[in-house]
């Protein structure tokens, strides 16, 4: 016998460090031969996109387009620091680092432009797809690559800093400001449970993530995807097998993860609703999409069959094991 | 791993005289999936490896005379795309389908399935329902035995698994399969059942019952077998025949902690088996 | 605000490197006249060691093979808490630590030398559950309590909370020790440059913090030391701590030869970091009008053997135990705790994936009681724009939560489902 | 040392090779075909899928010495003439890459699925790569991103 139920998982998450710790982020701004646009930056692309999302940002600022910019973020030598690619803080925070770093190097760009277009102040001045434009006459412009070769001999460049803003909690009552900003999302999905093998089988699952902003719907779905995959492993399958510390799972034919067959089709919803301190608005998203998933199952489970599983995961053995105390105690 | 010696065998003949005069300094190999896990760990050290996989004798599938019969090498895959395991057979292909990966069935081979020994092994259980003859072959002859038997006397060192063979089943007799595994690809089997069974109308007039990973080998579950024959295959027979064989897994598996679990589930797939052969004597196509 | 490429679906500036196999993960690396080197792990969970490395050091073609005694600074790194040693020197506490590592010109020479280290192991009594290891007898895996902190959050007045609550449920949750299983298993290289920096290449979450700890273990200057990051192959936060980064700095700045390190998967389980297995007791009250009153929760984790972010983990655990819920009178105690399991840091959540399979499941549970449907009850509660946490901070800018929630509901038709089968 | 002879990508070889090799040690080591990635070293994670004699294995459950005489394919053999294979544009184009280390064994098991079966349904997708662990994407884009190479095929 299958049974059917629904469930709804909720949560909040406070990116960054946290708890006043210093969090910051760094960025340089220079201007390459060509007239390209260097970031130098160390932001982590660890798969999460961080890397496109960065340049999207400094594109944005610049008036150019993803492929005016190199990034420049694998040696530390050559880049400042930018702090972890964790605690979902990249695109918030070192966003706002690169997002300073270019409005710095937009005056910057404009204080030569005026220079090299004879003009007296740098008022009305803006950028449009790589070049200086005086927005009320556009016949005065000069291209980037035209500032780069007249001044091939000096660095044009900018910095930027953004450093986060948190308090530290009180130590006897955890009173303060530990996060900032938070980022929700809730899901709704629909299990199906056989009650002879004790195999949950999702049906459907709807998901909504606040973004602040989607600097790139794509990567963000992805995101939210991986999130949801993620969270499945977690609530089903997986479980470090401790043996006095020893660990028995300790590969992949003895840790299952999903593979593209336990996966499902998520409808995935981004919910929009800028931030003010963020980078165009936007927040991080990269951990918060794995957290809403494993309770919104568990509480479609206690739908179902109208047992609650209090520890993860739920697995067959698990949940064949409750219904049986379960018909025991009634 | 520490190999001294590789042979890409072209016949039989050299493979048996190698392994005849190696021995168990020398290792078959064909589609590797088991194997070369185990050399990579080195949990076998063999000094000689053979393969075994571009011998054309071993390959295929055969229908000869009232016999099928499956060369060792054939893998997974070949049996999946095979006509022949539609209809009344399907319960092989099915099994095969459930292999792990694209990537394992498309090296994995019956042989290597059997040769392993692995409890879990997907094919066996079918070809066990089937009454499936092994052969091996070495330097002293050929050795037959039943698949059923083979557990008790596996392969010997000196010995190659040729092919397995089995009478092909009349469109009244049905092989069907079932399995439960950890997740839906990629998983070992924690529980699979395969039968074979003679229909006269809905009585059963023959019937062999194989599992997977309820003891130490596949084996027969002779009590089902003796309870379902003779039968009518409805509701009531299907839960005498779940009972049986609960206790007989109480008897066998006593203590175990994976017991109160897999006595439970092995409702689902022994009706799975059961109501699938019923459906296919029925005309309906399960494929 | 028009924006031009902030929005856009553009594609990934990585993603033709990775789908023609051209993108570099620190394994696909070969340098002129490498070597290799291979990590010896403890294979106790608390002991004593007496390292003899005289055999394997004869073996034909090892180069070195390095301990403890060969960082020349100082040997201990960690992200906050100095409590990993780059070579266990005296003790180890769990299985899988750094003892030694081999350097040899070939993998194959590594492992024969590998073979061939003897350690001697003196076992002491370890403590593998949390619970036990907050006791005051328990062995002890540093120092003199396996406490490593305690989160205090108190907000209003708990008493007058259950006073108001009409309805309460009372539940114990737990959540397992998870594998991060990114597919790219841990790999690097460390060479010399000419003028003498140590440069390693490894795939890691976060550089400059890699360089700190290679400097500071090697005593060098950080101007000395460059850490080069590849494509990386999945992190989740398993690649925040130190995996081979030190090994190979050394073994490059000693040896004067560029030295690569690949993990195979079962190396990998052992070498990073897992997610926190909590135990969390939770109690929840509602009034009669379906508003949350009051919650009180205390949330255990198991850190293992070193600290890595636990305090960080289990302060996220605390601030986030209420969920996105407003509720007046909250008490959670948060404590992080060693044992001599494999140890516990960063994974994506942080604290914050462990406390909704509680939280969520006391609002369900509590709906129930109150006859609601669950969106319903959440939609009285949940936090808005001007809403207060339970830490006091009020939540005034972007805070859509409800329109998450009215959007799931809408496409899922969550309420109407809920209705039918009522 | 064992000589073998095959053809890699369009292109013979013949090497010799130590006996212990397994196959993706040889592409990657011998040949420095190192879009072929080890993940588990056990047939589970399918990173190192190639194509041999026309069907997707694990390079990691091959000998060496065993590819005497076939013909492989890797990551690296599937654009032509510097243009790429319809399914690696597909996956770029539909964002079903992310951290990029399960990607070259997943785009080789989904064209190696659709040689086969031009038009597969979604539970087909799923069977298709269900080899092929991947713990960033979640599946679901590459299933986008298969249905497009399909477009694009057809177009071809």
């Amino acid at each position: 016998m299958k049974k059917r139920g629904i469930g709804v998982g909720l949560s909040f998450y406070g990116t960054g460090y946290g708890n006043g710790f210093p969090d910051i982020s760094r960025a340089i701004v220079r201007l390459l031969p060509g007239g390209r646009i260097g970031i130098y930056c160390g932001v982590t692309e660890v798969g999460q996109g961080a890397k496109t999302a960065m340049i999207q940002i400094g594109a944005e600022t610049l008036g150019v387009t993803e492929k005016d910019i190199d990034l420049i973020h694998e040696d530390t030598s050559l880049m400042p620091d930018s702090g972890t690619a964790a605690a979902t803080r990249q695109t918030y925070n070192t966003g706002n680092a690169i997002k300073v770093a270019c409005q710095n190097m937009r005056e910057k760009l404009f204080e030569k432009a005026k220079v090299e277009l004879g003009l007296n102040s740098t008022a009305g001045l803006a950028l449009e797809k790589g070049e200086v434009v005086l927005s009320f006459f556009p016949q005065k412009r000069i291209s980037f690559k035209r500032l780069s070769e007249i001044y091939k001999d000096e660095t044009i460049e900018a910095e930027g800093e953004f450093v986060a803003q948190t308090t530290t909690m009180d130590p006897d009552t955890g009173q303060g400001a530990p996060y900032w900003p938070y980022t929700f999302n809730a899901c709704a999905v629909e299990v199906e449970v056989d009650m002879n093998t004790g195999i949950v089988n999702l049906l459907r699952a709807v998901f909504a993530q606040d973004a602040g902003r989607a600097v790139n719907p794509h990567l963000l779905e992805g995101q939210m995807d991986g999130g949801f995959a993620m969270a499945l492993g977690y609530t089903l399958f997986e479980d470090l097998k401790l043996e006095n510390g020893v660990i028995k799972n300790n590969r992949f034919s003895k840790y299952l993860i999903p593979t593209a067959m336990d996966m499902i089709d998520v409808e995935n919803i981004i919910i929009e609703d800028p931030e003010n301190t963020a980078p165009y608005g936007a927040k991080g998203i990269g951990e918060p999409v794995m957290i809403p998933i494993a309770p919104a199952i568990l509480n479609a489970i206690y739908n179902a069959i109208g047992i609650r599983i209090t520890e993860l995961p739920v697995t067959p053995e698990k949940l064949m094991k409750a219904i049986r105390e379960a018909e025991v105690n009634n | 791993m520490d190999i001294k010696k590789v042979y890409n065998s072209k016949s039989v003949e050299e493979v048996i005289d190698l392994l005849g005069e190696y021995g168990k300094k020398a290792k078959v190999i064909a589609g590797g999936t088991d194997i070369v896990i185990a050399l990579n760990k080195n949990v076998i050290e063999p000094e000689i490896l053979i393969d075994i996989s571009k011998i054309e004798e071993l390959k295929g599938i055969r229908e000869e005379d009232e016999y099928i019969t499956i060369g060792s090498t054939t893998t997974f895959a070949e049996v999946v795309e095979s006509q022949i395991f539609e209809n009344n057979l399907y319960g092989l292909h099915k099994a095969c389908k459930m292999v792990g990966s694209p990537q394992i069935r498309n090296k994995g081979t019956i042989g290597g399935n059997i040769a392993n020994g692995s409890p879990a092994a997907d094919s066996v259980p079918p070809l066990m329902a089937l009454d499936s003859i092994v052969t091996l072959k070495s330097i002293d002859g050929i050795r037959e035995i039943s698949l059923e038997d083979y557990y008790l006397n596996p392969i010997k060192e000196k010995e190659l698994l040729i092919n397995i063979r089995f009478k092909r089943p009349k469109d009244n007799q049905i092989l069907t399969f079932a399995k439960l595994g950890l997740r839906k690809a990629l998983a070992i089997s924690r529980l699979t059942l395969s039968s074979y069974i003679e229909f006269e109308d809905k009585t059963i007039d023959s019937i062999r019952v194989a599992s997977g990973a309820l003891a130490k080998f596949p084996m027969r579950e002779k009590e089902v077998e003796d309870y379902l024959l003779g039968k009518s295959l409805e509701e009531k027979t299907i839960e005498g025949a779940i009972e049986v064989l609960r206790n007989s897994m109480d008897e066998r598996l006593k203590g175990r902690s994976t017991l109160p679990y897999k006595r439970v589930a092995i409702s689902t797939i022994l009706r799975e088996i059961l109501e699938e052969a019923l459906a296919i004597e029925e005309g309906v196509k399960a494929w | 605000m028009k924006l031009n490429i902030v929005g856009k679906n553009i594609i990934r500036v990585d993603a033709q490197a990775k789908v023609t196999g051209k993108a570099l993960y620190p394994q696909d690396i070969y340098l002129d006249n490498m070597v290799y080197g291979k990590t010896v792990r403890s294979t106790k969970p608390h002991a004593y060691i007496k390292i003899d490395i005289s055999e394997a050091e004869k073996v034909d073609g090892v180069l070195k093979v390095f301990t403890y005694k060969d960082i020349p600074n100082k040997n201990a790194h960690g992200v906050v808490l100095k409590d990993h040693e780059a070579f266990a020197s005296k003790k180890v506490i769990r299985i899988g630590e750094p003892i030694a590592f081999i350097v040899a010109e070939t993998q194959k020479i590594c492992e024969e030398a590998y073979k061939k280290i003897k350690i001697d192991y003196e076992e002491i009594p370890a403590v593998f559950d949390p619970v036990e290891a907050m006791k005051e007898d328990a062995p002890k895996v540093h120092g003199d309590s396996n406490i490593i902190y305690h989160f205090k959050l108190r907000h209003g007045d708990i008493e007058e909370g259950k006073r108001k609550s009409k309805y309460i449920v009372e539940n114990i949750y737990k959540s397992p020790m998870v594998e991060h299983a990114f597919l790219q298993p841990e790999a690097g290289l460390g060479y010399l440059e000419e003028d003498g920096t140590v440069v390693v290449v490894i795939a890691t979450q976060y550089p400059h913090y890699d360089r700190e700890e290679v400097a500071i273990n090697l005593g060098l200057p950080e101007e000395k030391v460059k850490i080069i990051n590849t494509n990386v192959g999945g992190a989740f936060g398993g690649r925040e701590d130190i995996s081979a980064q030190i090994h190979l700095a050394l073994a490059a700045m000693v040896l004067k030869r560029p030295v690569k390190v690949i993990f195979s998967r079962e190396e990998s389980f052992l070498a990073h970091s897992k997610r926190h297995p909590m135990i969390m007791k939770y109690k929840t009250g509602a009034d009669e009008n379906g508003y949350l009153q009051y919650m009180e929760a205390e949330i255990i984790g198991d850190s293992g053997a070193h600290c890595s972010w636990a305090m960080n983990v289990l302060r996220k655990a605390g601030v986030h135990a209420t969920g996105p819920y407003v509720i007046p009178h909250v008490k959670v105690d948060a404590y992080a705790v060693y044992t001599n399991n494999p140890y516990t840091g960063a994974m994506r959540g942080f604290g914050a994936t462990q406390v909704p399979i509680a939280h969520e499941q006391q609002m369900d549970a509590l709906a129930e009681k109150l006859g609601m449907n669950p969106i319903e009850f959440r939609m009285k509660n949940i936090f808005r724009r001007g809403s207060m946490t339970a830490t006091g901070q009020i939540l005034t800018d972007s805070v859509p939560l409800d329109r998450c929630l009215e959007a799931v509901d809408e496409r899922f038709k969550f309420s109407q489902l809920w209705k039918e089968v009522k | 040392m064992v000589n073998i002879n095959f053809t890699v990508n369009g292109k013979p070889y013949e090497i010799s090779i130590d006996e212990n090799m397994r196959l993706i040690d040889v592409l990657r080591d011998e040949l420095g075909l190192i879009g072929t990635k080890e993940g588990c070293g056990e047939g589970e994670c399918g990173a190192c899928t190639i194509i041999m004699d026309g069907e997707t294995v694990n390079s990691c459950l091959v000998m060496g010495f065993q590819a005497d005489g076939s013909n492989i394919v890797t990551i690296e053999g599937l654009e032509k003439d510097g243009q790429l294979h319809p399914v690696q544009r597909a996956y770029m184009e539909a964002g079903a890459v992310q951290c990029g280390f399960c990607i070259p064994g997943m785009v080789l098991s989904t064209k190696a699925l659709l040689d086969k079966n031009p038009s597969p349904s979604d539970e087909e997708i799923r069977e298709g790569i269900s080899g092929n662990l991947c713990r960033c994407t979640g599946y679901n884009k590459m299933l986008i991103a298969t249905k497009k190479a399909i477009e694009y095929m057809k177009g071809e």
